[in-house]
């Protein structure tokens, strides 16, 4: 299993989930080869993981950048090809933008930043990403992010829920008891927290899954995710 | 050198300068300076850059122990945390700029904080934030607020760093004069700590980062003037910070540190180009020859003044080894940041700068640093406040306790902590709303404890209790966590110096920290004055900050406040005798600010404190919490709240005793059998504990008294600050 | 030669940005305030003197990277003295 | 009525997404771009039907909450058909 990280300038996510897909292998983080956006070539690779942060400063629009840069031609090829890419926070941001998933992610509906845990649901457990959950399971997995309210429009949504497309939902967590949290963090429609392209072989998620990946520092309902993935991908 | 016209006294008083110092000019310089020279002398002799009324005290604090690799006097301060790594860490205030525009001002305050640490080879691994506002009620505090929240979450989150903890206040005393004081650690290999003075005659010197542009030219000489209403009219130096291009400087610094290429290296903060460069050189006993035009411009038609002057952010200044400037520039290209030679390393003891070759500066580096005026300022001790009578309860102590956790000093800082990422770089173990924050030392199995502290109307009513207090408190929330305390960083905040009560205040506040700091074993490594912080001659309570970090061998074993278990004894640890003057329950529910502070015993706090860090290291107790504002029982209510498990409380029916902030005090929890044993090691050690209750259900009880539901008590605790922020 | 495109959000697209100033100026009293839209204003400076050209290469930038198409509109501006 | 009002940073003020901007465009290609910088535009649906009075009340507005007078210059533009 061969998984590859892209970095963006201003990725910053991008050792957080070298480290924990490195741990999901069973390696060393160099396990994980790390690609600069700017590389046009990528060599053949099983993942590819597009990590959170605030490429280019999230300016102009929050991933618009990124998804043009050199690499990202790879990345659509490869994707074409059916190798699985996983797009967390930022990378879910740029995957909208280079036009591998469908939608947009506007400002959050308060407009302030937001760094909690949420609870999402499992929507789809028939996928590489997901199948070590079971259907309906709840999650608990920190968000960070200034601009991660999705949206779409209302006819693509509903094909988008035809094709099973939707991964994951917020929804409140019987272990919530922090005052003043509403399940949905940002105002995404429908409730959205992920969504996977047609096939099922990209998925784009706010939340972050590696920081979910150690006991030690905010829980381990994340992991599942990167291993599932190594397992199927093996 | 081009002749100018004659300096004229309009022109050194704008420039901040008294005739004294303008004197001390000539005859540094042997003629009349130009104005060039002039702008570089007012900001190296400004109170920002020259500490020119607290130096004399600065000296008196204690910066040395054995584990401390490098103390005040470099960006930052460096300490040994073994296994061969460093923590380099700072605080820093960036006030007057943030009440001017909060956004920018505080988020460019979080930029230059973080280049303070990564200059010298540290990868930032937390920031923290300090922040003192106006009263609630104040037309502006709403406003301030909530720029400087989203601006130091906007910077720190777009850099990466996690902002891990903090503190906020409110006080009338800020309404024209908030502080705004962020504090950065990093982490960084023990034998590559990188410095600044620079060394090797006709090495290049070379400039990387942004573009220099107009930004906040007078800015260091504005951070030192009290504010009046011409200072809306000085909004245009107002610096706009670009966390995207500081992301791209940490990692090509970090990229260029790996290589053996750095001499010397210095961000640029105050005081810009000329700072730093005056720096390097005054540190290495060189002389530094700069060509302008090299410097990258991003405005047409910069003038040497300005570009000397100019405190464009996001900017570095590093000696180079000769022949690397190639490797160098194409680690600074692939980060696509401007690089340039802009002058080199000299043996004349000069800084020079020039213009299409002509020198349009000249002036001897060492006078201009050592020369710089040194102040002994007057101060005058205030009279030692009254002694507070009696206290009559103005209602039970339930109520009391809702009224004090849903208010403005102790309601839950949520709103702002969700605004910051805490959580990034994976290594947050113990996130906001603790003690102290914990941060795992990255691909260890040990943890940074750090804590920020300060309690200002202490410091008012008592200057030198109060500083001693501050230190004690940041070692206290250390101690809380079971870590060890190591070092402290401050960033001292006051109004005019040259009103000798204030400086009585500072005098006072920097003696008590200096007493704390060597009676915990916890020196002072960097540091950082804000003077002046004054609206309208009415100056802010005086603010001591302090940045503390200390060291958890063992990640495991620490402890935290929430209460884990029902059944639980709970043990309060330190004397209890009541003390209500200047508390937070006389503040707010009484409206009087009376009475001294409380006293603080360092021999008590610190075998109290190793007593409670024994208890964890040695696995027995895995619940602890310090007692700050509010007391005992606010103590104990916020356990009770962070781990959903109620509390049966049972003491002396006395405010005093449930309100009261005596120093030197824990709460902590453990299983009921474990209780005796503690009790007795406590009795061995000499250490007041005494069982005050017992953990489980959902309400909190005072013996014979009606309960309240955790649920209620933090519904109100949770909602004043953001009902407060949206009710605008 | 300078440039301006203004960048609008598509019509039933949400703006959080919009909405959010609409209930302030309410909240600061401005009343008879209907929808509010914030987009966006980018001014960029041309090497190129002819307008067709110009007008041809802005567009070009919109479609690649200025505006996201799915849900921004865009309109070009060209000041050519 | 309808009102426009562009916002732009002051001359001389640091803007980070116009630099970032002009960066991109390059990578991608584009050459003779000089200068970037990004702005708001916000729109407004506004009851009032006289010209003179609405321009008044957008300056309040500009002036209150839109523009944010430390570092940005504000033009409105009015649309009364
Ligand atoms: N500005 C802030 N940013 C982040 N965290 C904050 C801020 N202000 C307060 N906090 C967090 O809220 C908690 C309570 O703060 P405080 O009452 O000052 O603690 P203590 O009394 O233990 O010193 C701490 O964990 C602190 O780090
Ligand atoms: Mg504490």
């Amino acid at each position: 299993m061969k998984a590859s990280v892209i970095v963006f300038p201003g990725s910053n996510c991008d050792r957080d989930v070298q480290v924990a897909l490195a741990d999901a292998i069973g390696g060393t983080p160099d396990a994980v080869d790390m690609v600069w956006h700017g590389d046009r070539e990528m060599a053949k690779t099983d993942l590819i993981v597009l990590p959170g942060g605030f490429s280019y400063g999230d300016y102009l629009r929050s991933g618009a950048m990124s998804a043009r840069s050199p690499v990202m031609r790879e990345v659509i090829a490869q994707a074409e090809q059916g190798v699985a890419v996983l797009g967390i926070c930022n990378g879910f941001q740029i995957l909208t933008e280079a036009g591998l998933l469908p939608g947009a992610l506007l400002r959050n509906s308060d407009l302030k930043f937001v760094c909690r845990d949420v609870h999402i649901r499992v929507e789809n457990s028939q996928t590489p990403f997901t199948n070590a959950y079971e259907a309906g399971q709840t999650l608990r997995i920190p968000v960070a992010h200034h601009d991660g309210q999705y949206f779409v429009e209302a006819d693509e949504l509903a094909g988008m829920r035809d094709q099973d497309q939707i991964a994951f939902r917020y929804c409140t967590g019987d272990d919530d008891r922090e005052a003043n949290h509403t399940a949905n963090p940002n105002g995404s429609i429908d409730d959205i927290a992920g969504v996977f392209n047609k096939r099922k072989t990209v998925l784009g998620l706010m939340p972050h899954p590696e920081r979910a990946a150690d006991a030690t520092h905010g829980g381990t309902d994340g992991r599942a995710m990167l291993s599932s993935l190594v397992s199927a991908l093996a | 050198m081009s002749t100018e016209a004659n300096i004229t006294p309009a022109q050194i008083a704008e420039h901040g300068l008294t005739d004294e110092e303008y004197q001390t000019i000539l005859s540094v310089m042997g003629r009349q300076p130009n104005l060039t020279e002039l702008g570089i002398f007012s900001v190296m002799w400004s109170e920002h850059c020259s500490y020119k009324s607290s130096k004399f005290w600065l000296k008196t604090l204690p910066t040395e122990a054995p584990w401390v690799i490098c103390g005040p006097g470099e960006n930052a301060g460096v300490v040994d945390i073994g296994e061969g790594k460093a923590a380099i860490f700072k605080m820093e205030s960036h006030n007057h700029p943030s009440f001017i525009e909060p956004y920018q001002g505080a988020a460019t305050g979080v930029g230059g904080i973080l280049r303070d640490v990564f200059t010298m080879g540290a990868r930032p691994i937390a920031n923290m934030n300090a922040l003192r506002f106006g009263a609630p009620e104040d037309a502006k505090t709403r406003h301030l607020v909530s720029g400087v929240v989203a601006g130091v979450g906007g910077y720190g989150n777009c850099v990466g760093v996690p902002t891990v903890g903090g503190e906020v206040n409110f006080d009338p005393a800020y309404n024209g004069n908030i502080l705004v004081n962020a504090m950065t650690v990093g982490l960084a290999d023990a034998d590559r700590i990188f410095y600044s003075a620079a060394a090797g005659i006709g090495n290049s010197v070379v400039y990387v980062g942004s573009k220099t542009g107009r930004d906040g030219i007078h800015g260091a000489t504005m951070a030192s003037t009290e504010f009046d209403d011409t200072t809306e009219e000085k909004r245009p130096t107002v610096q706009v910070g670009d966390p995207f291009t500081e992301k791209l400087l940490i990692e090509a610094c970090l990229e260029l540190m790996a290589t053996d290429t750095i001499v010397a290296i210095q961000d640029m903060g105050a005081a810009g180009l000329t700072c730093s460069s005056v720096e390097m050189a005054d540190k290495g006993g060189v002389g530094f020859d700069l060509d302008i035009d090299k410097v990258p411009q991003r405005e047409l038609g910069m003038t040497p003044y300005e570009v000397m002057l100019s405190e464009s952010q996001e900017r570095m200044l590093i000696v180079l080894r000769p022949g690397t400037e190639a490797q160098a520039e194409a680690i600074f290209d692939k980060w696509q940041l401007d690089f340039a030679v802009v002058g080199h390393v000299t043996d004349t003891g000069r800084f020079t700068g020039r213009l299409d070759g002509e020198v349009v500066f000249d002036i001897p580096v060492r006078p201009l640093v050592e020369e710089s005026p040194e102040y002994e300022r007057p101060w005058t001790q205030a009279e030692a406040p009254a002694s507070l009578g009696p206290v009559t309860a103005p209602m039970a102590h339930i109520p009391a306790l809702q009224a004090l956790l849903s208010g403005p000093d102790l309601s839950s800082r949520r709103w702002v902590w969700e605004q910051y990422d805490h959580t990034v770089m994976a290594d947050t173990v113990r996130k906001p709303g603790g003690d102290a924050a914990i941060v795992r030392i990255h691909g260890s199995n040990r943890g940074l404890a750090i804590a920020t502290d300060c309690t200002p109307r202490y410091c008012r009513a008592e200057p030198h209790a109060g500083g001693a207090q501050a230190v004690a408190e940041v070692w206290r929330n250390i101690t809380a966590v079971g870590a060890r305390p190591l070092a402290v960083t401050d960033c001292l905040n006051f109004g005019n110096p040259e009103r000798p009560e204030i400086m009585g205040e500072f005098v006072g506040c920097i003696k008590g920290m200096g007493e704390a700091c060597r009676a915990l074993d916890f020196p002072v490594v960097s540091g950082n004055v804000s003077l002046y912080n004054e609206t309208h001659g009415k100056a802010i309570l005086p603010t001591p900050a302090i940045g503390g970090i200390g060291i958890l061998d063992e990640l495991e074993t620490h402890a935290d406040l929430a209460l884990r278990r029902e059944g639980d004894s709970l043990i309060l640890i330190g004397a209890t005798e009541g003390h209500l003057g200047q508390s937070i329950y006389l503040r707010q529910l009484l409206g009087r600010s009376e009475g001294p502070a409380p006293k603080v015993d360092l021999t008590v706090e610190r075998r109290n404190g190793d007593f409670v860090r024994g208890l964890i290291a040695g696995g027995q107790i895995d619940t602890c919490h310090d007692l700050s504002d509010g007391g005992l029982l606010v103590a104990a209510a916020e356990m009770a709240m962070a781990g959903d498990i109620g509390l049966a409380l049972m003491g002396d029916d006395d405010a005093g005793f449930w309100f009261g902030e005596d120093q030197a005090r824990y709460l902590i929890a453990l299983p009921k059998t474990g209780a005796d044993s503690v009790l007795q090691q406590a009795k061995d050690a000499g250490v007041p504990a005494r069982v005050i209750g017992s953990s489980g259900g959902e309400t909190l009880t005072l013996e014979g008294g009606t309960p309240i539901s955790l649920t209620e008590l933090r519904r109100g605790h949770e909602a004043w600050l953001p009902d407060y922020m949206q009710n605008g | 030669m300078k440039a301006r495109v203004h960048i609008s959000l598509k019509n039933g697209v949400l703006d959080p940005q919009g909405k959010a100033i609409g209930l302030t100026l309410g909240n600061l009293g401005f009343e008879g305030v209907g929808e509010v839209r914030q987009g966006k204003l980018i001014e960029l400076d041309l090497d190129e003197a002819d307008a067709a050209a110009a007008r041809k290469s802005v567009e070009a930038m919109c479609e690649k990277l200025l505006a996201n198409t799915v849900i921004e509109n865009y309109t070009i501006e060209l000041d050519d003295n």
